[in-house]
């Protein structure tokens, strides 16, 4: 027989002002094997959990249930809070009271009557709950970061500067990311390249950092300590060791006429080729696609002419396998296709650019050299239309329906920057809203209005015309003056929503991690645990959690660096105890859990057993191993005896739950 | 309806819990109203029930000549008895009984010199016995108790043993342990060496409860010694389910353990096939 | 086919390749043959009989037998090996210690489904072609060999033999059976039918456990509806336990390894038509996750222990056949 | 078919709920207030493989009127392969009582993200509409557990 | 005697059934016969029994105990039983007429069972004498007249009439509640029938199967052979035998939590099942030989020395049709037997 504490949380009004929390109590006191049933105003406060504590020594419980908000927040409080007070922290139940009951129903009567059967079942299944200890298990001291841009690389970096191992997985053959493309940041119009490079050659020279440009996770196994990754690496046709990015073989080579991914396809590269002077590592990468030897056998012009004999047209791609501890992801973002909005002409104009083009067209390193020139007659343009919100806060299929932070900024950044440069070209912004939250933003922003007089309109574009004289007509509306607009218009520009990059998803069914319908990593609380996925062991990192400057974007990099950090700096770790476990007499040993699992937890042995009959036999037996059992269950339904089950969500514990709840 | 029903229990009310050994806990047992549930013999037994978890026979560890209250002494071993185990005082529990027969105390034992050999728990269904003979002391000659067990702790009601049998200048206790211990300076072996080694008198009736190998070798022993199966009374009582001969389960031949026994005399075993 | 049986049996028993024989024998009237293990030649001119009444499938005692000291020679028909097979892939026999012999068979007749028929005191029957002659002591009845064959028989899947160490006679083929007409039939049937139809059958079950004693795919050591701890533990018909979760569930443990042997049916006293349970994972199994035929191979992993990610989602079941 | 539409019956839900996706579903429709009936009790689960068709069985016998089953969408699985076996199982019971002549609509399978709270209330209004229309499971009970 | 035409059953089987509830063996559509409620227009079966026996009305399957309620340290014990109505059982057949003797020597037995009792008392068991017994009968070999039922009142059919007896006073007033019906008629042609009936009753497969061989004497001798073993290899373990035999009587208790209330039940249990006989002390008889030689032993041996020669089996032959791997107890008798 059991002796339950059942606690009531008020939660302040949270839970008390829709369920009649006293008469809870009083309800659950009567349920079996409950010896103390009490209210308490904030039981996760100090107090509260003193009173639970108080409790469990003075009633001699055997077993608590907190009727609470969801497990989610608060079971680790109250498992600690037993723990300290000598109960073992998985006699624990917390009845979800707030998320699941007083939150969503409005009626007293019906909402406490639910919290009551919430209880009751919390009840039931405590009463066969067990004991469960932890099991230890070593952590790799060795991270590893999915992606090289500004947040993989300052991830990186701070988690080498706390002595560890860190390797980072960049898919293209640089490292450097979208930052790397951009000219100027706001709101101190620094250049974006003068900021980065130098941390992406710190990187490089850091001892404790590995990068693996050109590369790809293909495969994640294991759990939190003890990731077990494999990293795919790209051939690129050239010799990373041997390289020295001294560029004669992209200058030479006479295949001129790729489309330059970095300058957003404004302009052209060759078919072997460094990215940008800076890049991280300097090394050449060959386009299997363009180059002419790898596609006619015909030419060899590169390889002739490097001197170390880097070039190797017989490269493979590469499978590394590598054990890590820790997992930080930070695939950043991609701005939208914008081929669905045909009605800014994006598709047919090429004075229609999105931001990101802007940049490189503005950029020293860009298309033109720094000089903002129209694509299409390469001539100076003197009135440039901003359209904001091109696929963000968008309803319906095309766009995306979260704001993309980021936009407002870099076009009051992208006017000012005109109208400094090029005090003729008139500027004009259409915006829904102009949202500058942030530290100096909107001064940045006013700056823009009021000393550049950049022309802020509220309102859409509805439709951008190429006229046959090259100019693109803007047709659009003035909602504050209650007008139509048509302007003529030499370049627009249109804000990009942006979007989580599309290797993201795959990686997080890889990771076994959430996503949200955007395909945002999802964290593993909104506000307290922002930068861990739910996931033990991930942790996120810049834009691929959700839209982020680039303060934002290093600050959570540092984050998720330091709690990165936190569990390496861990000799071992507690595994979850909650895994199954085989009931050796009624196993069966007929492979069924093995097939299974997802972890290849489960092992079979031949051992001896004394038989029911006075004999002994060998049996054929499965066994967990519980560092590697995650507590999935697979294996418990698999399992047509019943000999496998699953601590803390046993068999009969559910269906405690279920005839509390039937009944 | 009319008719002696025995299926349908009665409660009982747990008044006192006492902690016997590390295992054993003795249980008393009141009607709700106080008083005894029923009259019963020594050797009885009956049903005790928590609703939800089950059923289970237990011998009457109290002496009927107790007209206050019920004892049980449980082992803990299953889920009833753990349950039991678990319980406070106060908690209700259902009852049946009656059950089984009962060592002759009113004929066959009447007179006699009586030895007592248990083992282990198997104390707790001579204890009535014994109590009952101490109350009724002019009916019965000589009675001695030879009683052992693992350790110093699995004495059951070691205490009353102390305080009240050992002080009973008609009783002779025997007490010995399986290995030495320490604060032990009585016998230490095995009960069927003891019971050799103490070779007490072939005129008695012996009465012996305990492990079934501790009864074989204590049997072994007595035959050694010179006494014969007539002499001998053993209670069975672990193999019952309905109590009331019907459910089929507890029978060693043709008899019955629940309603034929559970004390049996040695010869009448013997002549049963060998099930038990 | 007997003779041939019982000289094999010699054989292989006189030149040591086994210690014993396992098959049936002979009962007190023509159908009650039991299964038996033989250990000399004389025990097989006594007792072992392979006839028409010859239908029990072996296989599952081959767990125990497999087990024991020395080799055991089981005769397995075609859709015995299939049991078999299964068993060897979930572990339970020891491949090693059986010798099989594949032997041929052409339907076995069901007592229990002659006596259905109105015939009583049978003392002998007898195929001819099409009908069976059966002789009892109330006169000689005839009746088409349908109405007097096991059901598994009349749907038979295959007269192929998926694993032996020798065969007596031909093999046969899998065979394009319409076993799954009946269940067809039912879920062509509105929900209120099927109900009735289900209710009425199951409502009959007694909970004797012979189906699952009998089942090949139930060798679990101790039955979830067994054993105390599970939680499910019920013994006898209680309300409505047998309808609503004992077949229920035995069927879904079964799912994907049942080889459809039919042995179920057979054994049940209340003739419940207990394999067309079973028959409706299998026809799922096959429509939505593909052709799987449990014990064909030792090896393929089955399809509740197997997914693909373009599974079809549950609410297939919504979408389709009557509601 | 059903004339009457059980407006006032108050069915009994029993909601399976993975822990990672579909409970978090679940709390964030009550972070973020949408209500759906009192009706639907959620047992956490850790993953909806961990769903034993013996678990609906016994709900349906102590009187539940509707089970639900929510867990990742697949592809999403938190064990990454959880949800799929779930899937095939779910669907092949659910086939079987089908098969069995019991209401379809008592039975249902949903995946919920952790981020579609608006998924989960909707999911939960639409399913207890559903079994309310259905009236009392009748099928499946055990008459010994009925509600007296 | 009085009798009524086959024709009119009809119209008896409505006149029984407006006073008390009537239970007939019909057939169901799998060509198997068993006791149903009778209902206007439902027939009498024409197979010779039931695949369940009679006994199911007086012992039932599964039947409520008692029913608790527990509340904190409190519990309240509720008697559910309640005065049985009256019913009447027809057309049992004489085997299964005599498997009431052997479970009244069980049940009624002290302490009397109350539940069965309560149903004995108010059942009526109404006989049908055989005409066409099957190969699996052996009725005769526990002295039992196929022709001559016993129960509270006895019917014979010569084929256009059934006649009525009354074995005692409960079958008298049965007959007597039902006189308007019947008529006084003459009995030679059922005599003609009846001895057609015992010259095949002579002439069965098991006509010769004796029970000389056993009895309480035999046990020692029985209990240590060593055909247990053969016998038992190939049993399965399943309760099929137990369940469809009139005379097997073995339960279990068991308690169920309704979520409102515990009610603790009675269910037939099989000796033949592996927990049978498990206990929290462990299980006596763990192997299936052992649980094997139990429910033979029992019918032959203990059941006959407990009481004064009656043997435990009435012969009736369910279990010969209906085990799946075909063992029984002519089998097991035939094997002892052998020296």
């Amino acid at each position: 027989m059991q002796r339950i504490g059942v606690f009531v949380c008020h939660c302040g009004t949270n839970i008390a002002a829709t369920v009649d929390v006293k008469a809870v109590a009083e309800a659950l006191s009567h349920e079996p094997g409950v010896v103390v049933s009490q209210d308490y105003q904030y039981m996760c406060s100090e107090s509260g959990q003193n009173l639970v504590k108080d409790a469990i020594k003075e009633h001699k419980l055997t077993g608590i249930v907190i009727c609470s908000c969801s497990p989610r927040m608060h079971e680790n409080t109250f498992r600690k809070a037993a723990a300290a007070a000598g109960l073992n922290p998985y006699l624990v139940e917390i009845a979800n009271v707030r998320e699941q009951c007083s939150w969503i129903h409005k009626d007293i009567a019906t909402a406490t009557d639910k919290a009551v059967i919430l209880g009751k079942a919390a009840v039931a299944k405590v009463h066969l709950n067990a004991p469960l200890t932890s099991m230890e298990s070593p952590v790799v001291k060795r991270a590893l970061v999915i992606g090289g841009g500004i947040a993989g690389i300052q991830t990186a970096l701070d988690i080498a500067e706390a002595g560890f191992d860190v390797d980072i997985v960049e898919k293209q053959p640089t490292i450097g990311g979208k930052m790397a493309q951009i000219d100027k940041t706001f709101p101190t119009l620094d250049c974006a390249a003068c900021i980065l490079t130098p941390k992406m050659v710190e990187a490089a020279q850091n001892e404790k950092i590995h990068i693996h440009s050109f590369s790809e996770v293909t495969d994640v196994k294991g759990f939190v300590g003890n990731f077990t990754v494999t990293i795919k690496k790209k051939a690129r046709y050239v010799d990373e060791t041997k390289c020295t990015g001294c560029g004669l073989c992209t200058e030479k080579c006479p295949m001129k006429k790729v489309p330059n991914e970095f300058n957003m396809g404004l302009d052209n590269r060759t078919a072997i080729y460094i990215p940008f002077a800076q890049a991280v590592p300097k090394v050449a990468t060959i386009d299997p696609n363009y180059c002419l030897m790898m596609k006619t056998g015909k030419c060899g012009v590169c390889s002739k002419m490097c001197s170390v004999g880097a070039i190797d047209y017989k490269q493979q791609d590469q499978l590394i396998e590598e054990k890590y501890g820790a997992i930080v992801v930070a695939t950043g973002f991609n701005p939208i296709k914008l081929d669905k909005f045909d009605e800014f002409a994006y598709s047919h104009s090429p004075d229609v650019v999105t931001s990101l083009e802007l940049e490189r067209l503005m950029n020293a390193a860009g298309p033109n050299g720094g000089t903002l020139l129209r694509p299409s007659d390469k001539k100076h343009p003197h009135t440039i239309v901003f359209v904001q919100c091109v696929g963000s806060r968008c309803d319906d299929e095309k766009g995306k329906p979260y704001c993309s932070k980021i936009c407002c900024m870099y076009t009051a950044k992208h006017a000012m920057l005109i109208r400094e440069k090029y005090p003729d070209t008139e500027v004009y912004v259409f915006y829904i809203d102009v949202r500058t939250p942030g530290k100096n933003f909107d001064e940045f922003y006013r700056r823009a209005v009021e000393q550049y007089n950049v022309h802020y309109i509220k309102g859409m574009v509805g439709k951008v015309t190429p006229k046959s004289d090259g100019q693109l007509d803007v047709q659009a509306s003035d909602l504050l003056a209650n007008e139509q607009l048509h302007i003529n218009a030499d370049m627009v520009v249109l804000a990009a929503a942006i979007e989580p990059d599309k290797t993201a998803r795959p990686l997080a069914t890889m990771l076994t991690t959430q996503m949200d319908t955007n395909d945002f990593f999802t964290e593993a609380h909104p506000k307290l645990r922002p930068v861990e996925s739910a996931t033990a062991g991930i942790f996120l990192s810049g834009a691929c959690q959700g839209p982020k400057d680039i303060p934002e974007t290093v600050a959570q990099a540092s984050a998720a660096a330091a709690k990165a950090i936190g569990l390496l700096c861990k000799n071992s770790i507690t595994c979850n105890p909650c895994v199954a476990q085989s009931d050796e007499l009624m196993c069966n040993g007929c492979s069924s859990c093995e097939k299974v699992c997802p972890y290849g937890a489960i092992t079979y042995t031949d051992k001896e057993f004394r038989m029911p009959d006075r004999t002994t036999a060998i049996r054929r037996v499965a066994s967990v191993n519980p560092a590697v059992c995650q507590g999935c269950g697979a294996c418990t339904v698999a399992c047509p005896s019943g000999a496998m089950d699953l601590k803390g969500f046993s068999n009969s514990q559910i269906m405690a739950e279920v005839d509390a709840i039937c009944k | 309806m009319n008719s002696i029903e025995t299926l349908i229990p009665k409660i009982g009310v747990v008044t006192d819990i006492r902690q016997d050994t590390p295992d054993v806990k003795t249980f008393r047992v009141v009607s709700p109203e106080g008083g005894k549930l029923f009259e019963h013999m020594p050797g009885q037994c009956a049903m005790l029930s928590v609703p939800g978890v089950g059923e289970g026979m237990f011998s009457i560890t109290s002496s009927p000549t107790n007209k206050e209250f019920m004892e049980f002494s449980i082992k803990k071993c299953g889920c009833l008895t753990g349950w039991l185990h678990a319980m406070d005082v106060g908690q209700q529990i259902t009852v049946r009984g009656p059950y089984g027969n009962h060592f002759p105390v009113e004929t066959e034992l009447k007179g006699r010199d009586l030895l007592f050999i248990a083992g282990g728990i198997g104390l707790a269904p001579l204890r009535s016995v014994i109590n009952y003979v101490r109350d009724k002391r002019e009916n019965y000659g000589s009675i001695q108790v030879i009683y052992g067990s693992r350790s110093k702790d699995d004495l059951v009601d070691y205490q009353e043993i102390l305080d009240e049998w050992m002080n009973d200048p008609g009783v002779e206790v025997d007490l010995t342990i399986d290995n030495p211990q320490e604060g032990w300076d009585g016998h230490v072996g095995f009960v069927p060496n003891y019971v050799k080694e103490l070779a007490p008198s072939t005129d008695k009736t012996v009465l012996v409860c305990g492990p079934p190998i501790m009864i074989k070798f204590t049997l072994a022993g007595l035959k050694e010694l010179g006494f014969t199966d007539t002499q001998v009374y053993t209670t069975m009582e672990l193999r019952m389910k309905c109590a009331v001969g019907k459910c089929g389960r507890c029978n060693i031949g043709n008899k019955y353990v629940c309603k034929d026994g559970p004390v049996f005399r040695f010869d009448e075993l013997g002549e049963l096939p060998d099930e038990y | 086919m007997q003779e041939a049986m019982i000289s094999k049996a010699k054989a292989l028993l006189a030149d040591g390749t086994v210690t014993r024989v396992i098959g049936w024998k002979r009962g007190e009237f023509v159908y009650d043959v039991t299964p038996a293990v033989f250990e000399s030649a004389q025990e097989l001119d006594e007792g072992f009989v392979y006839d028409d009444f010859t239908a029990a499938n072996v296989s599952k005692y081959l767990i125990k037998e497999s087990r024991k000291e020395g080799k055991i020679l089981c005769f397995l028909k075609p859709c015995d090996t299939y049991s078999f097979n299964q068993l060897i892939k979930e572990h339970r026999i020891i491949r090693e210690n059986v010798y099989i012999v594949g032997i041929p068979s052409d339907g076995k007749l069901d007592a229990e489904k002659i006596k259905s028929k109105g015939i009583t005191g049978i003392l002998s029957a007898q195929r001819d072609g099409d009908t069976v002659k059966v002789e009892t002591l109330y006169g000689i009845e005839t009746l088409p060999l349908a109405d007097a064959m096991l059901e598994k028989c009349l749907s038979c899947k295959s007269k192929k033999h998926v694993i032996y160490d020798e065969l007596i006679g031909e093999d046969g083929e899998v065979i394009d059976s319409d076993r799954f007409d009946m269940v067809e039939k039912l879920e062509n049937m509105t929900a209120e039918e099927r109900f009735e139809f289900w209710r009425s059958e199951l409502s009959k079950c007694i909970r004797c456990n012979a189906c699952r004693n009998v089942c090949p795919a139930c060798s679990c050591e101790k039955c979830v509806f067994d054993n105390p701890q599970s939680g499910v533990e019920n013994k006898a018909p209680a309300d409505s336990f047998e309808e609503n979760m004992f077949h229920i569930i035995r069927a879904f443990h079964v799912a994907g390894r049942c080889t459809d042997c039919g042995e179920c049916s057979r054994v049940c006293p209340q003739n419940i038509p207990l394999h067309l349970l079973n028959r409706k994972f299998i026809k799922d199994i096959n429509s939505l996750y593909g052709e799987y035929q449990a014990g064909e191979d030792t090896t393929s992993r089955s399809p509740l222990t197997n997914y693909d990610t373009e599974d079809c989602e549950p609410k297939i079941v919504h979408e389709r056949g009557v509601e | 078919m059903q004339v009457n539409d059980n407006k006032d019956f108050q069915p009994t839900i029993v909601a399976f709920c993975c822990n990672w996706c579909s409970y978090a579903g679940a709390d964030l429709s009550g972070t973020n207030r949408l209500n759906y009936p009192t009706n639907v009790k959620i047992i956490r689960v850790p993953c909806s493989c961990r769903v034993n068709p013996m678990f609906i069985l016994r709900a349906f016998q102590r009187g539940a009127d509707g089970v639900i089953i929510c867990g990742c969408h697949p592809g999403d699985c938190h064990y990454t392969s959880g949800n799929y076996y779930a899937r095939r199982r779910m669907t092949l019971l659910f086939s079987m009582l089908d098969y069995l002549g019991i209401e379809r609509d008592r039975t249902r399978v949903e995946w919920v993200s952790a981020a579609e709270g608006q998924k989960f209330a909707k999911t939960m209004n639409e399913f207890t509409e559903a079994v309310r229309k259905l009236g009392p499971n009748r099928r499946l009970e055990d008459l010994r557990c009925r509600k007296q | 005697m009085l009798k009524i035409a086959i024709d009119s059953l009809g119209e008896l089987f409505g006149k029984i059934a407006s006073a008390q509830t009537l239970y007939i063996p019909a057939d169901r559509p799998d060509g198997e016969a068993e006791y149903r409620k009778y209902e206007p227009g439902m027939k009498l079966t024409g197979r010779l029994n039931t695949v369940r026996s009679a006994k199911d009305f007086f012992f039932p399957q599964t039947e409520s105990l008692v029913d608790f309620k527990v509340e904190g340290k409190n519990i309240e014990v509720i008697d559910p039983r309640k005065e049985c109505e009256d019913f009447v059982v027809f057309g049992v057949r004489a085997c299964d007429a005599r498997s009431f003797t052997i479970l009244d020597k069980v049940f009624l037995a002290d302490p009397v069972d109350s539940y069965y009792k309560n149903r004995r008392d108010h059942g009526t068991i109404v006989t049908m004498a055989c005409t066409r017994p099957a190969e699996t009968c052996f009725c005769g070999t526990f002295g039992i007249d196929a022709t001559a039922p016993e129960g509270d009142a006895a019917c014979f059919s010569d084929g256009e009439s059934i006649f009525f007896k009354a074995n005692n006073d409960k079958g008298q007033r049965f007959i007597d509640s039902i006189s308007s019906l019947l008529e006084e008629g003459d009995t030679a042609k059922l005599d003609e029938v009846q001895s057609k009936t015992r010259e095949i009753l002579k002439k069965l497969p098991l006509a010769a199967l004796s029970t000389e061989n056993f009895g309480g004497d035999k046990l020692n001798e029985y209990f240590n052979s060593d055909k247990w073993g053969e016998l038992s290899e190939s049993c399965l373990g399943c309760g099929t035998c137990t369940f469809v035999c009139p005379t097997c009587q073995c339960y279990d208790i068991k308690d169920f939590d309704t979520g409102h209330g515990i009610k603790r039940f009675r269910c037939w249990d099989s000796c033949m099942y592996s927990d049978f006989t498990k206990m929290a002390h462990g299980n006596p008889r763990l192997t299936q030989l052992e649980r094997f030689r139990q429910r033979f032993m029992h019918k032959l041996v203990y059941f006959p020395k407990n009481n004064d020669g009656e043997f435990g089996c009435v012969g009736c032959g369910r279990c010969l049709s209906k085990c799946p791997i075909s063992m029984n107890i002519v089998k097991v008798m035939k094997a002892l037997e052998e020296k």
